[in-house]
């Protein structure tokens, strides 16, 4: 039973972990930026849930709709102007100005909405299913239905667009994208507006289950870093597959290693994995 | 940093604070706390110095929730910004760390909020904490559960990996295990753990009567929503220090009752004291007027940290680092956090921690005896 | 019928002394390097034109001039009437013109047909008409439909170049500027180019192309242009300038095939 | 040995002077401005010369903090226990650099970021050799003042800097840094050449963790405590690649003139703006990365003008 | 030229697969010391593939290379350019930010071990001059032209001292007078005593200097003989050459 239960939390997990990794993914795999102000995206994200709740009783559902566009438009005009200054600059220098980004947007959510933790309680609770002894947290359940459904627009966009393609252009060849007639600048800046996007509605769906915190962030970056690497960079399929697998380790990790090994492991298993197979679960062979 | 008053008149007071960082929540607390009585202190006309009265003036630093910088901070204040005297920085690690600066410099340093015993055993001279040992919480608890709940045989423990969390739990190990309770899981969790299902469906299958949890407000929040989602139920429900706190109450809701704590004050307590702030009921009212909301052990014992200073200078009649050392070394008074004594390692040993459980969504004192509010409750759901 | 004819006019051959690319004293380099000096030169609608010179000439610099990959220092460049001297490579290709750049820059993790989707990126049409194109791709090059779902990147030079060739058709050219056409291809698959290229030039696109074999190049085109140290030294028809004795010596040598 | 070489070394024994004006406090920061020096130099072996980018630094300063904190417990003295956190994180460096260095790019990041984590947990686990999360205490020096124990461990950090910066020296002029400079362009090309470079980069990886672990094993005779979460903090690797970038990335000189001006901002930004001194340097390295794009080297050739317009040269 | 018995390179039932793509298959072929040997065959026909086989860039998935008497199927790229395999990348790999001259200096340091930069420097002035490129010895590689930048890649591969040198298509993108410069480097290097195996689609060449030639086509060995004699073979001309230049060829005599 227990085993079972393991697995069920795991499969859960796995998916807002994916949920969590897929904007970033997107951001590293297509404009070759490891963004480190995600984390804090998401946290933006989960505030605005919060506050919409607590301020307007709105709904967090209908806080998705507005967290997509308006995190877009965020994304879309630091990235236009300002990532895209730097982004033929080498890996690190994009890498540090986004560390710099962070520390400001942790540093305002610090100041604006002060340290301590706050929590989206629903009222009335959504409660849980059980099913024998098997137990299924209904929030959990909606946000992995809302992340797989992100999920799967975004693969949407990306295969069968042609700004999806675009994307993928962009970034393997720059300027042979420009010979293309693909506007280059744009499409970055869709691309990292897109990141964005889903941060927020990560975000959104976290602070659901999650305290939130703007001092979240980090675990949160934390765990898109693994799973990327898990999943395979910029594949969409790859970030859901990569968070299962995490979630899988991390539960069965903590249930026979004790919970405090369970991070260690995961680790283990990323480099494990960057040394055998770089390019990840489902990434496609031949990506850098 | 601060605003320079004119040098003579001014006591200078250095407090490194986490005001950034995972800690930060706690900063929050330690400034109201300090705040709180250098108002009073000044309002009062400042502290009276062999006749002469001094303002009251603190020094705040950020330390970035990281130890060697608390530690930098510490000698920055003693050396640049001239400070008298020291608060510590939050916790029993980083207290630790600075304290060393504090015993080189020879600058009487009171720490807050430092209550494992490795703090003190480095007999440092001028390091002096306001928090009893671990174990003053954990025992009463078992002889409470004991008493109340003779059919709790199984507790399960999980500590965030961390000093204080970490420490506390082993001592409720200790005091399970002395107490004939089975301790059937004993885990840690890593700081920065996003999730807790797995390890939660594990205690679960275990059937523990008494789950004892640890951590910081964050990791309590969520261990308690997830213990919900998994509808886990046990007789008792223990967790250090999230009830302590409003802002746990606050987030928790529903599920916060039942739930059992202790700590080392409660503004339910009811001391008749000598310092600056006079009696509990006072100090409660002083803080709710000033920051409209409950003041919490971590409050109140930032407050205490100055009024024990002020008692201590005036008693000295000068500023005299050594001299207010000796003071503080000698001490011996009752205050609004109860009676004050230090140990030969500097570790206050006068107190008893109340034990308090929530109920219909307040925090009800169950122990001692002296100031009980209510009886204690099983069932956690 | 035409072939690559989604935008061309109406399928009626255009005017031949119609200017498809008119140059006059185009300037251009690489930051403080000048490469080009003053380049006056005319590409006909519906010729094919060739460009030959020795390496380091200027010749692939010119193309990415043309292309609006790099700008022009000085100088005039007008297409069919419109003045093309400021435009972006985007405009570049809405107007038409088309480069297969020097050493294929294909997008390595994408497949093939993703690759060729890429060079359609900027035409608006539907996706059974951009279906119908890839089949003709895939017809000129049958070895790309045997492979198209396979990383660019992985390809052989070779097969690279057809890729490379093949993505610039789907942009659907009305001049297509190809640098270094037979550059590693089989003796065989150049063959097959130059019928394929005869084919789409009688279908009335206008070809340029840089090409290093001088008997092939001279062969195929209708007008050649030289250069050397980033200026034009001579210009006349392809069958004239092989039969230019200084034009052999400096360009053809003397080892026989 | 270059001009800017010999700069380097007057830069460094100028800063030796620094106890006949400082007080204690100036002399702590001085100590940490040596030893983010050493980072950030050492960062500069793997990550400028062999364009690897590390963020291990912080896995092996918490390795050498542990290393030499347990030693010393045990009664080992200071230099011994230095001396043992140099050379076992020369050698696990080395040994892990040969497995982690087969990575490029981002994997490469990303895998050394993990060393940080699990080395951490490692250690946080091991609770009866390290304390756990309890922290580990390392005995006081006892006996000296408050100033002479602080003018010791300046000089003992600086003396580390010096070593570190002869050895990258050393290592820029020889045959070594050659070949990492050969890796950074183009890794096949340099095997085909002949040049057997993981054996190149896993010494590139060990150097440069080895002067990490000494700095950090006497940064915990200094602090006297250490706990993981405190020595395995990811700014530890962060900061000496901000450092390196603003000095400008490979040039020794570069990387330690951008870890002083870096403490130097980030002391008085602290100092100044309580409440969101983050924030602040924040904006002040994206300003640095938006203008001054090739670092603090730059600066005195006329290249910052094409660093403000952005105009360079363009190759497709 | 050739000396029978003296064998400097040979592959027994060499393979190789990129997942599921049989690039090479049971590929057999010997070198001789002194030959130059063509190896042709259409695009995709795994030329290149083949060279990086036996460089242990791309290490084979069964069979057997040795070179001089000596297995190197396993062997590590650089261990190969020790023992003087050197080659030529189709798909030119310059250190991009150094000049010609220590890109060509890199590679008389590292292959041959003792070399210090000083010495390594000097020689490589010597293969600059031998492949003309004296003039841009202090400018970065990243600035030349293609077809200067394939003359460096020519030199690093001298610089190394090679016993056994693949030519993968150093002739491309060059115009005939070139071509010809080029083959009478190659004619000396050969007159030289370094045995070449050139890979390379210019027909002209190949007939000019190689004294056999290998045809692959789909990554198996379908001819190696002389050169007259392939360029008539039928296999050879339906796979790789074409009809029309069977008939000129004919037509020539
Ligand atoms: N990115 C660049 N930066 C600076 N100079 C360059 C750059 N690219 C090319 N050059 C220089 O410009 C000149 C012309 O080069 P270009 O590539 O146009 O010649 P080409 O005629 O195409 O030669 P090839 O036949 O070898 O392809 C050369 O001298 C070359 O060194
Ligand atoms: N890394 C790889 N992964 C997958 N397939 C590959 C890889 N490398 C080569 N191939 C495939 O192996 C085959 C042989 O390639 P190779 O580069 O050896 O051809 P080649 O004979 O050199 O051709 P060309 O004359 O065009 O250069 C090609 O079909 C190519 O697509
Ligand atoms: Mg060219
Ligand atoms: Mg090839």
């Amino acid at each position: 039973m227990l085993a079972i239960q393991v697995l069920i939390n795991a499969l859960v997990l796995g998916c807002l972990y994916a949920c969590i990794a897929i904007g970033f993914s997107l951001v590293w795999g297509v404009l070759n930026v490891i963004n480190l102000i995600h984390g804090s995206f998401i946290v933006l994200g989960a505030y605005l849930a919060w506050g919409a709740y607590n301020s307007l009783g709105l709904s967090p559902w209908y806080a998705l709709l507005i967290a997509a566009p308006a995190f877009f438009v965020f994304g879309y005009l630091l990235q236009r102007l300002l990532l895209n200054r730097v982004i033929t600059a080498p890996v690190l220098v994009t890498l540090t100005l986004t560390f710099g980004l962070d520390l400001i947007l942790n540093n305002a959510m610090i100041y604006y909405f002060k340290a301590d933790y706050r929590k989206l309680i629903l009222n009335p609770p959504t409660g849980s299913i059980s099913i024998f002894d098997v137990v299924v947290p209904v929030d959990r359940l909606i946000a992995t239905a809302s992340a797989l459904a992100l999920t799967f627009l975004l693969y949407l966009l990306l295969r069968r667009s042609k700004v999806g393609r675009a994307i993928v252009a962009v970034r393997l060849d720059r300027d042979a994208a420009v010979l293309m007639g693909v506007d280059v600048k744009s499409i970055y800046a869709i691309a990292f507006g897109l990141g964005a996007a889903l941060a927020g509605c990560a975000g959104v769906l976290m602070a659901l289950i999650f305290p939130i915190s703007p001092l979240t962030s980090s675990a949160y970056l934390g765990k898109a870093f693994v799973v990327c690497v898990l999943g395979g960079l910029g594949s969409v399929s790859g970030a859901l597959a990569g968070g299962i697998l995490l979630a899988l380790v991390e539960g069965v990790g903590s249930v026979y290693l004790g919970p405090a090994h369970a991070v260690t492991l995961s680790f283990v298993l990323l480099i494990i994995f960057l040394v055998v197979r770089p390019q990840g679960l489902l990434g496609r062979k031949g990506f850098e | 940093t601060s605003s320079v008053a004119s040098a003579q008149d001014v006591i200078r007071f250095g407090a490194p604070l986490p005001i950034t960082g995972p800690l930060a929540p706690e900063a929050v607390k330690q400034q109201q706390g300090y705040d709180l009585w250098a108002e009073q202190a000044n309002k009062a006309g400042g502290i009276d110095v062999g006749g002469k009265k001094y303002k009251v003036e603190i020094v705040y630093s950020d330390y970035q929730s990281n130890t060697p910088r608390s530690v930098q901070t510490t000698e920055q204040m003693i050396t640049q910004d001239k400070v008298n005297f020291m608060f510590g920085p939050f916790g029993s690690g980083a207290a630790k760390a600075a304290s060393t600066i504090a015993e080189k410099y020879k600058v009487p340093m009171l720490a807050a909020t430092a209550s494992s015993s490795q703090v003190y055993d480095q007999n440092y001279k001028y390091l002096f904490g306001t928090f009893t040992p671990n174990d003053t919480l954990t025992t009463p608890l078992t002889q409470l559960v004991k008493a109340k709940a003779a059919d709790v045989k199984k507790i399960a423990i999980l500590a965030r990996n961390d000093l204080f969390p970490l420490a506390i739990a082993q001592e409720m190990e200790k005091s399970a295990k002395a107490n004939g309770l089975e301790v059937v899981y004993f885990e840690k969790y890593a700081i920065n753990t996003l999730d807790h299902s797995a390890t939660l469906s594990q205690i679960k299958s275990l059937n523990p009567q008494w789950v004892f949890v640890t951590g910081y407000t964050n990791d309590l929040l969520l261990i308690r929503k997830q213990m919900v989602d998994q509808q886990m139920k046990a007789g008792v429900v223990t967790m250090i220090a999230g009830p302590a706190y409003q802002e746990f109450i606050e987030s928790a809701g529903q599920s916060a009752e039942n739930i059992s704590s202790a700590s080392w004050w409660h503004p339910a307590e009811q001391y008749n004291g000598k310092d600056i702030f006079g009696t509990t009921a006072n100090f409660v009212k002083l803080f709710k007027d000033k920051y409209k909301l409950e003041p919490d052990y971590a409050h109140a014992s930032a407050a205490v940290c100055g009024a024990l200073f002020q008692m201590a200078i005036e008693k000295a009649g000068s500023l005299d680092r050594d001299k207010v050392r000796d003071e503080l070394a000698k001490m011996d008074v009752v205050t609004f956090w109860g009676p004050v004594k230090f140990g030969a390692n500097g570790q206050i040993n006068s107190l008893e921690p109340p034990v308090f459980q929530i109920q219909a969504g307040k925090p009800v004192v169950l122990f001692p005896d002296a100031i009980k509010q209510g009886e204690f409750k099983l069932g956690v759901n | 019928m035409p072939i690559w004819a989604s935008n061309m006019h109406n399928g009626t051959p255009p005017v031949a002394d119609h200017s498809m690319l008119e140059l006059n004293g185009i300037c251009a380099g690489y930051g403080e390097i000048q490469v080009l000096w003053g380049i006056d030169m005319a590409v006909r609608s519906g010729e094919i034109t060739a460009l030959i010179g020795s390496n380091g000439a200027g010749k692939t610099t010119l193309m990415r001039a043309l292309s609006g990959l790099i700008p022009l220092t000085s100088g005039k460049y007008v297409s069919e009437g419109v003045d093309l001297s400021k435009a972006s490579a985007a405009q570049m290709l809405a107007h038409g013109i088309v480069h297969v750049p020097e050493g294929r820059r294909l997008f390595g993790a994408m497949s093939i047909e993703d690759n060729l989707l890429m060079g359609a990126y900027s035409r608006s049409v539907s996706r059974s008409e951009l279906n119908r194109d890839l089949d003709r791709v895939y017809t000129t090059f049958p070895k790309l439909r045997e492979r198209r779902n396979q990383a660019a990147a992985t390809l052989s030079g070779g097969e690279q170049q057809m890729c490379a060739i093949g993505r610039g058709l789907m942009s659907a050219p009305r001049l297509l500027m190809i640098d270094e056409l037979s550059l590693g291809l089989s003796p065989l698959l150049v063959e097959q180019l130059v019928a394929a290229l005869r084919q789409l030039n009688s279908e009335g696109m206008s070809i340029l192309l840089v090409e290093q074999d001088v008997t092939t190049a001279l062969d195929l085109c209708h007008h050649a242009y030289i250069m050397d140290m980033g200026r034009i030294v001579r210009t006349g028809q392809g069958a004239e300038l092989l039969a230019d004795p200084i034009i052999r010596d400096a360009y053809l040598g003397v080892l026989e095939d | 040995m270059t001009r800017t070489n010999i700069a380097l070394l007057v830069l460094i024994t100028c800063v030796a002077a620094l106890p006949l004006f400082g007080d204690a406090y100036a002399l702590r920061l001085g100590t940490m401005a040596c030893m983010y020096a050493i980072f950030a130099l050492s960062w500069n072996i793997v990550g400028g010369f062999a364009g690897y980018p590390s963020f291990a630094t912080a896995a092996f300063f918490g390795l050498g903090a542990y290393t030499t904190g347990i030693l010393m417990n045990k009664g080992v003295p200071l230099t011994l226990s230095l001396l043992g956190s140099l050379v076992l994180c020369l050698l696990l460096a080395a040994a892990l650099g040969a497995v982690l260095l087969r990575l490029r790019g981002h994997y490469f990041a990303i895998a050394s970021l993990s060393l940080v984590e699990v080395f951490r947990e490692l250690v946080n686990n091991a609770t009866d050799l390290t304390g756990g999360g309890m922290g580990l205490n390392i005995p006081l020096v006892s006996g000296s003042s408050v100033l002479s124990d602080a003018t010791f461990f300046f000089y003992a950090m600086w003396g580390l800097l010096l070593i570190t910066a002869l050895v990258v020296i050393a290592v820029s002029m020889s045959k070594l840094g050659f070949g990492l400079n050969c890796i950074r362009q183009n890794e096949t090309a340099s095997n085909m050449v002949g040049l057997n470079s993981t054996l190149y980069k896993a010494i590139a990886f060990g150097l440069s963790a080895c002067f990490v672990g000494a700095a950090g094993g006497l940064y915990a005779a200094w602090v006297h405590y250490i706990d993981p979460s405190d020595v395995f903090d990811i700014l530890y690797s962060v900061k000496p690649i901000v450092m390196a970038l603003m000095g400008g990335l490979g040039s020794p000189l570069g990387v330690v003139c951008g870890a002083f001006v870096y403490l130097g901002l980030e002391e008085v930004v602290w100092r100044n703006y309580i409440q969101i001194h983050s924030g602040v340097l924040g904006v002040l390295i994206i300003l640095l990365l938006l203008f001054l794009p090739h670092g603090l080297v730059s600066l005195h050739a006329g290249k910052i003008w094409r660093g403000l317009t952005g105009r360079k040269a363009k190759h497709v | 030229m050739s000396k029978p018995g003296h064998e400097i390179l040979h592959l027994s039932n060499v393979s190789r697969h990129f997942s599921g793509l049989k690039a090479l298959s049971d590929v057999s072929l010997s070198v001789n010391k002194g030959e130059v040997v063509g190896l042709i065959g259409p695009n995709g026909a795994g030329k290149t593939t083949l060279v990086n086989t036996i460089c242990g860039v791309t290490p084979a998935s069964s069979g057997v290379v040795t070179f001089d008497g000596r297995d190197i199927t396993r062997i590590k790229t650089y261990q190969s350019a020790r023992l003087g395999l050197s080659r030529t990348f189709q798909i030119v790999q310059p250190f991009a930010e150094f000049s010609a001259l220590d890109n060509v200096a890199a590679a008389a340091l590292f292959s041959q071990p003792g070399e210090s930069l000083k010495s390594a420097r000097e020689a490589a002035r010597v293969h600059l001059a031998f492949v003309g490129l004296d003039a841009q010895a202090n400018q970065s590689a990243a600035t030349l032209t293609l077809a200067m930048r394939k003359r460096l890649e020519l030199a690093k591969a001298l610089a190394m001292k090679p016993k056994l040198l693949f030519l993968d298509e150093v002739n491309a993108g060059l115009n005939s007078a070139e071509v010809e410069r080029a083959t009478k480097l190659i004619h000396q290097l050969a007159a030289d005593g370094i045995t070449i195996v050139m890979i390379e689609h210019l027909m002209k060449v190949v007939l000019n200097v190689c004294t056999r030639i290998a045809v692959l086509h789909n990554g198996k060995l379908i001819a190696d003989g002389a050169p007259r004699d392939i360029i008539k073979d039928p296999a050879v001309v339906d796979a790789y050459l074409g009809q029309q230049y069977a008939q000129r060829n004919a037509a020539r005599g």
